[in-house]
Parts: C-alpha cells; structure tokens; sequence
C-alpha cells in the first residue's frame, strides 16, 4: 500500500500545492480545491481502519504519506488528519469527516461536556473537529464550538487557540490502556518528524538543481568544494532525519512509541535546523527572496522543530531515560528505542 | 596570522565619556520602541530617529568640525555604534552614510563634494546605500557588467544593479561600475560613482524578502546622465577605493550585536535561574560576544592608527556571521514558546523574525565562502 | 538521492535470535577485560579472544557451511557485530578477515584460494590486512605506484604500503597494486593480490601513533615473490574489486559504535540524575545513534538483496565518524573530570585515549573530504 | 617590557624546548637545561615586584610569557611559576625560589600548619613550592613536605596529588580583601587560556606548512576550498583565544578578574577543541604519528581546556551571572566583562 499512497500523494500534492496556493494559503484562504481533492482520495484515512470508514492501511505506510504532506509543504491539516483518524481508530472511535486536528490540552471532560484552552492547535480555526484528551479519554470535538483566537507560525500556518466552554463532544472513547500517558504530544512530535523529512528532500532536490544551474567564477557553483560538502551534509541530515522518522512509524503500530518518537523528534528538529542553514547558504541572495520557493519550506521546517517538543525537549528525555538505566542497561535502552522485529501489529 | 593584529585595545577615557551621552539619548528615544522592532536595529528605518540622533551630533562624529562632526576618532564612533546597536535603536537610515559613505568622500571627494554630502550626512538627513552586486555578478564582483561611458562633460550610465539595502528609501548610492577595460587585471577599468536616485533613467524595484520585508532593491540605470562631480576619487581605481571601505564594512559592533534583541527577549523568557544547559548556552553566547568585542575594539585601534586591519576585519565578520546565524537557533532550542508571527509573545516573535533574517546575515558584507577565501589567502596558503 | 536507500528494515527474527547467544558469550569471556581496554574495541587485538569466537562460531557466520561459516544472512553478521563493539569486545584480530577479506575471497577468489584462507578466518586464527595507502598516495588511490610484475609463473612484487592497521600481527595482506598501465583511466591496471607477510623480501614496521600505541604499519615490498594463485579475481579489475568491498566496509555498526564504552563510563560518571546539558547531550547522543543504526540496518537489508548501496554506505560511515569524534569533545565538556594517563578514574582514562583516538577515526574507510566528494557526486552535483 | 618578554622566551623556549625535550619529559625527566635558562633569564618572575625579587613586568606584560610558554609546549611549570610569584607580589610576599606551582585545594591552615590532600597539582613533584589557600590566606608549601601521587594528564605532563600532614607553610599572608574567593581557580584557568591561545597558534603554523608542501591529486592540498576553509577556522578561532584570553590578563591588573577570566577559558576551551581537531583533519594519517610534532601541541590542548574549569563550567558561570541581571542589565554586564579604560593597576 505504500507504493500507493506516495503516488497518490505526490500527484494530488504534486499538481495542486502551487505557490499560488501557497501564497493564498499564507493570506488565510482555505485551499479548497487542494483539500477536495485530499478528500477525494482518502489521504486522511489513509490508516483509519476499514471498518470505522478509513482505507485500512498501516501507520508504517501512512509514513510516505505524512512525509509527502511534508515535501510538498501542503498548507491543509493533511498529517494532523491522518494522525487524528488513526488515534480514532485504534480507540475504536469512527473517523472524523473532513479535516481534523489535535490539541494536547489542557481540558477537562465532565458530565459529559468539555470545557479547556486549548493553545497552539494547527488550522484551530479551519479544521472541522480536534482531537484532545481529558483524563483517560479521548475527545473529538467540533472545532465550530470554540472560541478561536488566530495565531501564526513562521510559515503563516495557522496555530490558533481554542476555547471551549462546556461543549459536547462529538465522541469520546478511553485511551487505550496500553497508550503512553503524552500519546497526543508524541503523536504530533512524530508526524512533525516525517513532515521535516520531505521538506529535507525538497531543499536538497532545490539546492541541487540551484548549484548545477548557477555561474560564478566560471562554473556552477556546484563544482565548489565547499558547496559540494555542505550539500553532502544536508542529504545526511535528510538521510537521518528519514530514517529515524521511519522507524519511529514503524514501531508505533500499536501506539506512539515513546522512546523511537523521541530519537525520531529531536534528530529531525536538528537536522531542520542545518538543513535549512545549508539551503540559504547554497541559495545566497536569490533564496532570501519571498519569490524564490525556497522558504515555504525553510519557514516550515523553522516552525515544525519546535512543534510538539523542540530537539532540546526530546533529547533531554532520552537522555534521562538513559541515565537512569545507567551504564549496565545502556545498551539495551538504546536498541530497545528501535524494535528488531518491525511492526508488532 | 600575526596574532598581534589582535593585541588588547582598551577604549580610550574620551571616548568613554560619550556612552553616558548615548544611553541619556536611549532611554529618551527608545522607550516606545517595542521589542519586534528593535529586532530590527540594524536594518530599522527611521528617518526621525536618525534626525533626532544627528541633532543630538551622534551622527558622523569622526567627521571635521566644519561639517557638523566632533572630529573624535574610531573609538568614540565605536561607543556610539555598540549602545545604538545594544539597544536594537532603528538606525538603518543613516548607518551606511555613517559608516561607509561620508568617510570615503573625506578620503576620496572633493572638496565640492564633501560640501555638498557630509554635511546632510552628520545631520542624519541623508540616506546612501552601496551599489555592489549585479543579477551575474553575485559574489564575484569582477564580472560587473553596468558601465558608465564618457559624454561631453560627463557620463551616461547604463546597468543594472541588486540586493542594494535601502536602495528604495535613500536619496543617493554610491556605485561601482565599469568605466574601461580591465586588461590583465580582472578589477582593473572600474571607477565609483554617486549617482541620485531621483534622476531620470534610475528605477528602484524593491525587492520583497521571505519575512515579507522590503530591505533589498533592484535599481535599473538607463541613460542616466553624471555630470563631472559625480566621480569620487580616481578613474579606474574603483576596486581599490572599495577595498578600503572594507575594514570598515567588515569589522564594526553591528557584525555581532545585531541580534541582540534576541539575547534580550530569551534571557527574559528563561528568567533569573536558568538550567544548565540554557545558563551554558546563554553564557557561551555572552563569552563569544565579549571576545569578538576584544578582537573588534582592536581592529578599531588599527583603523585609528591608519592602519590597514582588512584581514583582522575579515576575520570579525566571519565569526560574528556565525555567532549571529547561531543565535536563533540557540534560542530556539532553549524557549518553550514557539515562533509566531503577528501573534505570540515578544520573545516569540522576535524569534520567527530573527530566524527568518539570519540567512541574509551571510549575505551582507561578503558571503563566507569569499571571506574564508580572503582568511585563507591572508594566511599564506598558496 | 533516492530517500527509499534508507527505508525501514527491521532485523529478521532469525537473526535476531542470535543475540541471546553472542551476549551469553560476552557475558563469560568479557568478565575480566577494564573499560581501558575494552576502549580500543575495534583496534583492541586479542587472539585468544577471537579463537574463542571462533570456536563458538560467532565468525563468518554468512560463510558456507563446508568452511566453518553458518551460511547466515547480513543481519546475522549484523547482530554478532554491534553485540560485539556495544560490549567493547577486542575484535581487531577477526575483524578485518570477518569483514571484507573472506566476502572478497568468496565473490573473486578461485576454489583453492577459498579452501586455503577462509576457514582459518573463520576459526578466529588467521589474521588479515588490507594494504591500500602509499606513502605518496593517501587518499589519491589513483596514483598508487606499487608495482607486480609477471615473471614465469607468478608474479614478482616492489612497493611500499603505509598506514595499514594491524600489519605487524597479520599473517596475510591484501593489498592493491598496480600491474599495468592505466592507460586512460587513472583506476585502471590495478590488481588484489593476497600476500604472505611471512615472504622474504616483505619487511614491516609499525608505526607508533600519538597515544604511544601501535596500529599502523609502513610495508616494504623488496623482489617478492608471489605465485599464480596470488591474483585475487581479475588482472587489472582490482579496483572494481576493491571498490565492491567498500559498501561493507563503510556501513557497519563500527562506524558509530567504536567508542561506545566513553558512552558507557560517561553515563557511569554522570549518574542517574543528569543536569540539563548532561541530559541533553546523552540523549542526542543516544539519538543519533539509534538514527544511525536505522540507516545501517538499512544498508544491511540492500547488500543481503545484493544491492550496490555504497552511496548509502558512504553516508553511514560520515555521519558516524563525525559522530564518534564528537563524542570526547561532549563527554569532556560533561564531566567535572580531566583526561587522564596511567592514572585517574575509568572515565579519565577512557575519555583521554579516546580523545586521542579520535583523529584516526577520519583516516580509517576514507577521509571526510573523500567521502564527501563521494557524497556530491551522488547527488548528481555536475 | 611586552616586546622584550616576547623575545626573551622565543629564543630561550625556541632554542631549548625541543621534541627530544618533550620526549624525554614525557618519560618523567626534568629538563634541566630548559628550567636553568628559564631561570637565568628570569622569566618566572616576570610579573613580581622588583621590591619582592621579581623583575617588575606588568601582568598585562606576562600574557606574551604565558602565550609563548603555550606555543612552545614548554614542558616545566612556567605559566604556573610567572601566576605565582604574581600572585605572591599582590599579597605582599616575597616570589618563591625555583619552580613554583598551585593548588586549588582543599587544605587547611591551623596552628601555623597546613594539612590537606590537593589534587590535579601541576608538578606537584617536581616543582620546589606549591601555592594554595587556607580560608583567608594564601600558604606557600614546600613540595618536599608533601607525600606526592603522580598522575597524568592527555600530554603526560604532571597532574600530581601532594598531601600534606601538618606541615609548616614557608610563607603564609592574607588573601588581597578585592580578590575573589576562587582566585587560585581563576588564575589556573587565566594561566591555561594564554596557553591555549599559544599553542593555537603553533597549530596554525604547522597546517598551514603542511597544507603548502602536501601534494595529493597533484596540487598542494591548501589549494582546495575546503582545506583553505578548515585553515581560515583554525585561524578564527586562535584569534578569539588570543584576544579573550589576553583581555583576561589585561583586566586582571589587580587580582584576577572573575568576568573576564570566564569568558577567556570557555572561549579558549571551545576553540581548543575545535582547533585541534581541525589541524589533525588537514595533517591526516602522518598527524596521528608519534613521530610528527604536530601531538605535543594537540594532546596538552585536550587537557588544558579541561583544566581549571572546562567551557561548561565557566561558560555557566557566565550564564547564571547574565541570567541574574536579568534583560534590563545584560548589555551593562557583557560589556563590564571588558574593563573600558585599560588596566587599572
């Protein structure tokens, strides 16, 4: 199904994230056109189970997916989407129509109706239903019920707050027992890692076309040693951001793993950071200008690391894992954050 | 190297006096400035401000008497650079006729022309911006193509120049352009010009940045007529007269402490006890703010000797990009909040803002690539 | 480069079985071995630790049967290998002849050639090298200048090799020369040849590194004499040859994990309740290790398809060796301790061996600019 | 005096510190022959008072002293005896006789006797005198009171533990009522910063030498960019050593200046690092020989900057002390860390 859905996902984003689009997007017009078309090929349920309305794919697939929504710099909650839908999903809650986003609090569920501040939720006031936790429980929402104050991160995409007072879910259902206790943050922190992954790739195919087309001196700036190192080191930042966002996909088929979501998180979140460095020094003037694409995906990654947990976050929380496990466990806690044998489910 | 281009350089008593005079100015002309914009600093536009700082005489103090200046020298300057820029004062209307244009017309210029420019410079009246880069001719300013040709009395220039800071609100540039052949020599045959920007044949385009921001322009020359006072200094040594500029281009407080409003709003986010490691990262930042500052004070010292400190300056620049390009990242890693635009708090979006900027950091004054060339060939590698 | 190079590849339950096995094993013959040694791990050399090894059939295991191996797939090598250097273990007497030596035997080398060399490989007892740099060939393997020349029916070999790890304890090398001309192609005319060190005419001297350890070698080649059954493979095709062996070379878990035990008594030193910096650096540390281990496997599940992943493989060991190099820059920088030698704590020591270690961590499978070069070209950079 | 100073130590440490010297020295051999001319030339009394038999240098004058005694890896407490006698002049004492070394405890003065176990003493075996603190004082000890433990640091050079039981001091005075209360620390830690600084510089020297006489794909290595941009690093960072660590020296004129001293060794501490690994990348396989000189240089780097406080240690130092300030008194601190007008003393 992967080889599916990264097709899907790079023609419906490929032809439609424009950009026009893009530019539109940043003015707060909702692309209505762009989010249909999502709609039209199920790219938001893509790893809802069948049987609650989704495609029935797994979430190690639903990686190429959320890497593409990446890539492409997609200005609509596809990957808080997929994510939601999925969440519904293994709590055995119906997928939410349309477009969904998450909150990871805090709110409270009581006699049956939801009230809480809810800060810092992407496309707050346009998605159609949030999903947040109260307690054990999760609780879907209708976005429409809220109170939205606008807020914008450096990519203009919207994170607004929601303030809900008593309102009545839409469904709510336990957490499932086995979830960790932050499974909203680890699932934001994790679909942020595979979206910083795609927008890698698409700096370094930009970076690359830039310097095998751009004279200086007498020849592409690519024939530059040091143009070639550092693009050298942004494909490896690309390369360890991919791969550590894959695995933690991959081990997170029963639930967000916590321990492979914060390798996965504060790897990614560093390499956003150099990666974007490399792109604009690569692009020097022309990069820097709001024509050049360049920045709809520099301004993103800028974003996207600090996002459910900067690098700092994450990292100091593998680090005290680690700590406490001391040396003769040192091992073991590393490759337990990898799952040898794949996807348990 | 020689490590005694970097020997201790104290700032001297009179010109330590002048820091009081600065920081009275601040207090009264910065209280309602809030922290987005003096984020800004450096390239901060306000004509009002630079007016009222030249009223105050901060404004060319290096320059003679007789044109409104003190006649202090490079550390008084200095003083007053590093509080404006401390402060994250908007002084971009009148930092590049400060610091660049006026003292190349008291070298170059005549008499006529000094006359007729300093004097509105020190009154923080009018705004230069330095016409370099051409759309061929990024980093490598040999293959500048705008060319202005003999006619009668004067010149008619024709060309195109780019990423010209405050092209589209300053009343002259100041150009370097091709005057003749190069021959052997590939900066040989340029020659630099004042040109105003309000003459017919000169079109300004501003140029939007990925903030949104206009600081940059693309200027188009068709035709435009120079008359004979429009040369500053000798035909055909352009490159020469540019290179000097360099030392004061390159080695200035505004290489490190442009960013400051940064340092400002992340030390008020982390507040009075810091963990270890934001009181590691902020003081790290701090120590290399304070050793840039030694080794700028003493190319300042050179520079007042008559001293030519571009390789020392050089070296300033290259570190003080990297300490400014780190800054936001650094923040970054150490605040909960988020960068936000037109939303947030001010550390927030001082942040977004910030990290947005710093590619640009890079851009002005010599990419690194060619100032890492320039160190390496300084060093003797051959 | 195509982001599938790194899709995810989980290690088969088969191998992974195999774990339990090399742990119980470390567990009885590690016992006794202090974390100073157990710092060389890669370079630590121990043949009775590899003959035991051996004899538990924990070497070759992805050789045929009818040699000693287990025919295993690459994940089992996989298992066995960062068991090892996670423990510390002295694999340098197999590790070479494990690696690269009994694959390139297996792919290139006649029947009798495989009969002769591998089982000894895998019983642990035969130790390989690899004689690549001349001393006016570094990193330029093009211009390699020693020389086999045909004679009857061997060949008669002069040269010289430099920098090759563990020649003076190896009984055999495998070293590329040259054997005719390049003609157009500066990697043409070069052959593998397996050498007896034994051999008159071969002379080896070790060369003392700068922690006063041995690990390098210079090799003189005076008219020595090799026969027919020598040539590895294909006259003149020894470059393609060696060029074959590198993704192995180049992706394996010593590439990141070489200096785990600096890990280990860091974490020991710094207990459990981390500060901040602390907490922070273990853990990106720990992050980048499991990211890189993700890519390793990644290679692993390519080459076990006999796929030709050395771009990737490449990119493995670069990011590794930046990684290991940092590693005693953040464990000085953590700990209230200072590098000891001869004396001071566990992590003292370690932390000042590996320091010193650290620079040949870029000699060993290509410089970073080699690799880097490799990386661009990869990229399509033209 | 500055320029005098410089010479006096190029000729007498260039002439006599050579890689036989440092070879021998590494085995535990005093270099006689070095401390003799050391001595003769006076240059361990460079900064004591002429009243109190010193020469009479200024403190400021002694950073060339301490620089040069870097960059030729002298291998005998020089920098330690030149601090001593210096800090002995401000207290009023008489310089010490010989080779001199410090301590930074902890020990105790009760009863005209000093008992204690000090730790990480350079020299402590070898040298004639040790200066340490009790509360209030400083005690100078005779070495050959102690019961001494070597150790070594990366470059084999003496970090020995001398402990002392009620042994009699043989000179004692009151700590200068302006000086800090970690003075001893903040003058190892001024002492190691000129070092680091100078033997910085001696890196330089050799990659750059190298980089010109190395040919690989036939051109001298210093050719290609990214050798040339390593090099233009290696020389940034010797400048930002230099210049902070002499900055330290220059506010110190009076006692050892807590700000300053901060900012010089964890400035010199990083570019330590950073240093060395950059002249090892560009000397590549004959770098990591015994054989090459390049490792007398490199291997003390890798200890002094962990001597005397690391780059964490004080760059938090410096961190807490701006983070106390708070926003409104950031600048005013970064810049009092610089003292405006000179040496005061």
């Amino acid at each position: 199904m992967r080889d599916m859905f990264e097709e899907t996902a790079e023609r419906v984003l490929g032809d439609l994230v424009t950009p026009e689009t893009l530019v539109a997007a940043e003015s707060g017009a909702w692309p209505e056109a762009l989010w249909s078309a999502v709609e039209e090929n199920g790219l938001g349920l893509a790893a809802a189970p069948e049987a609650l309305g989704g495609v029935g794919g797994s979430w190690h697939d639903a990686f190429v997916l959320v890497r593409a929504a990446g890539r492409h710099a997609a200005p609509v909650p596809l990957a808080e989407t997929i994510l939601v839908n999925w969440l519904l999903g293994l709590a055995g809650l119906d997928a939410a129509p349309g477009a969904a986003t998450l909150a990871v609090g805090p709110g409270r569920l009581v006699d049956d109706v939801f009230s809480g501040t809810l800060a810092d939720v992407p496309w707050g006031g346009q998605a159609g239903h949030v999903l947040t936790r109260s307690e054990d429980s999760f609780v879907l929402l209708s976005c429409a019920d809220a109170k939205s104050t606008a807020a914008l991160n450096t990519a203009r995409e919207p994170r607004d707050t929601l303030v809900f007072a008593e309102a009545r879910p839409v469904a709510a259902a336990p957490v499932p027992v086995h979830f960790p206790p932050d499974a909203l943050l680890l699932g934001g922190a994790m679909i942020r890692s595979a979206q910083i992954a795609g927008g890698l790739g698409r700096l370094l195919d930009t970076a690359i076309d830039y310097a095998n087309q751009r004279v200086q001196f007498g020849r592409p700036i690519g024939k530059f040693q040091a143009i070639q190192h550092q693009l050298a080191v942004l494909a490896e930042q690309t390369a360890l951001a991919s791969a550590a966002a894959e695995m933690a996909f991959a081990s997170s088929a029963r639930g967000p793993c916590p321990e492979a979501i914060a390798a996965a998180k504060s790897v990614a979140s560093e390499a956003a950071g150099q990666g974007a460095a490399i792109a604009h020094a690569v692009l020097g003037a022309i990069g820097f200008t709001y024509e050049h694409v360049l920045h709809f995906t520099t301004r993103r990654l800028w974003s996207w690391r600090s996002e459910f947990g900067s690098q700092a976050v994450w990292a100091q929380d593998i680090g005290r894992r680690l700590c406490r496990q001391g040396e003769s466990g040192l091992w073991a806690a590393i490759i337990a954050t990898a799952p040898a044998s794949a996807s348990k489910g | 190297m020689r490590l005694t281009d970097f020997a201790f350089a104290p700032i001297p008593e009179a010109a330590e006096t002048l820091r009081g005079e600065v920081r009275a100015f601040l207090s009264r002309e910065m209280r309602d400035i809030p922290p987005v914009v003096r984020a800004d600093s450096w390239m901060g536009y306000d004509t009002a401000f630079s007016r009222k700082l030249g009223a105050a005489g901060l404004i060319g103090i290096t320059m003679p008497k007789r044109f409104g200046g003190r006649e202090a020298g490079a550390f008084a300057r200095y003083v007053v650079s590093e509080e404006l820029l401390a402060a994250g004062a908007p002084v971009s209307a009148h930092w590049i006729a400060d610091r660049q244009s006026a003292p190349l017309l008291l070298h170059f210029g005549t008499p006529a022309q000094q006359e007729r420019y300093i004097p509105g410079i020190v009154r923080g009246e009018t705004c230069f911006c330095i016409g370099m880069s051409e759309p061929n001719a990024g980093s490598d300013l040999a293959s500048i193509g705008s060319r202005a040709v003999r006619e009668r009395e004067g010149w008619v220039l024709n060309g195109r120049k780019i990423w010209t800071t405050n092209a589209h609100r300053s009343q002259y540039m100041i150009a370097l352009v091709r005057t003749g052949g190069g021959g052997d020599d590939r900066h040989g045959g340029m020659s630099q010009f004042v040109i105003d920007l309000a003459a017919p044949g000169v079109t300004v385009r501003p140029i939007r940045d990925l903030s949104g921001g206009e600081h940059f322009n693309e200027i188009f020359f068709d035709d435009v007529a120079l008359d004979g006072e429009a040369l500053i200094g000798t035909e055909g040594k352009g490159w020469a007269q540019v290179m000097a500029e360099l030392a004061f281009e390159r080695s200035g407080p505004e290489r490190f402490l442009s960013s400051m409003t940064l340092l400002h709003t992340l030390v008020e986010e982390v507040g009075a006890e810091p963990d270890a490691l934001q009181a590691f990262h902020i003081g790290r930042i701090g120590a290399r703010i304070v050793a840039l500052r030694a080794m700028s004070l003493s190319v300042t010292a050179q520079l007042d000797r008559g001293g030519d400190p571009t390789w020392a300056a050089s070296c300033v620049k290259d570190i003080g990009t990297a300490l400014e390009q780190e800054l936001p990242e650094i923040a970054q890693l150490l605040s909960a909040g988020e960068p936000r635009v037109d939303s947030g708090s001010d550390h927030e979006q001082v942040l977004a803002y910030l990290t947005q900027l710093a590619p640009s950091f890079s851009l002005r004054g010599g990419t690194r690539e060619i100032l890492r060339g320039i160190l390496a060939r300084g060093l003797g590698l051959r």
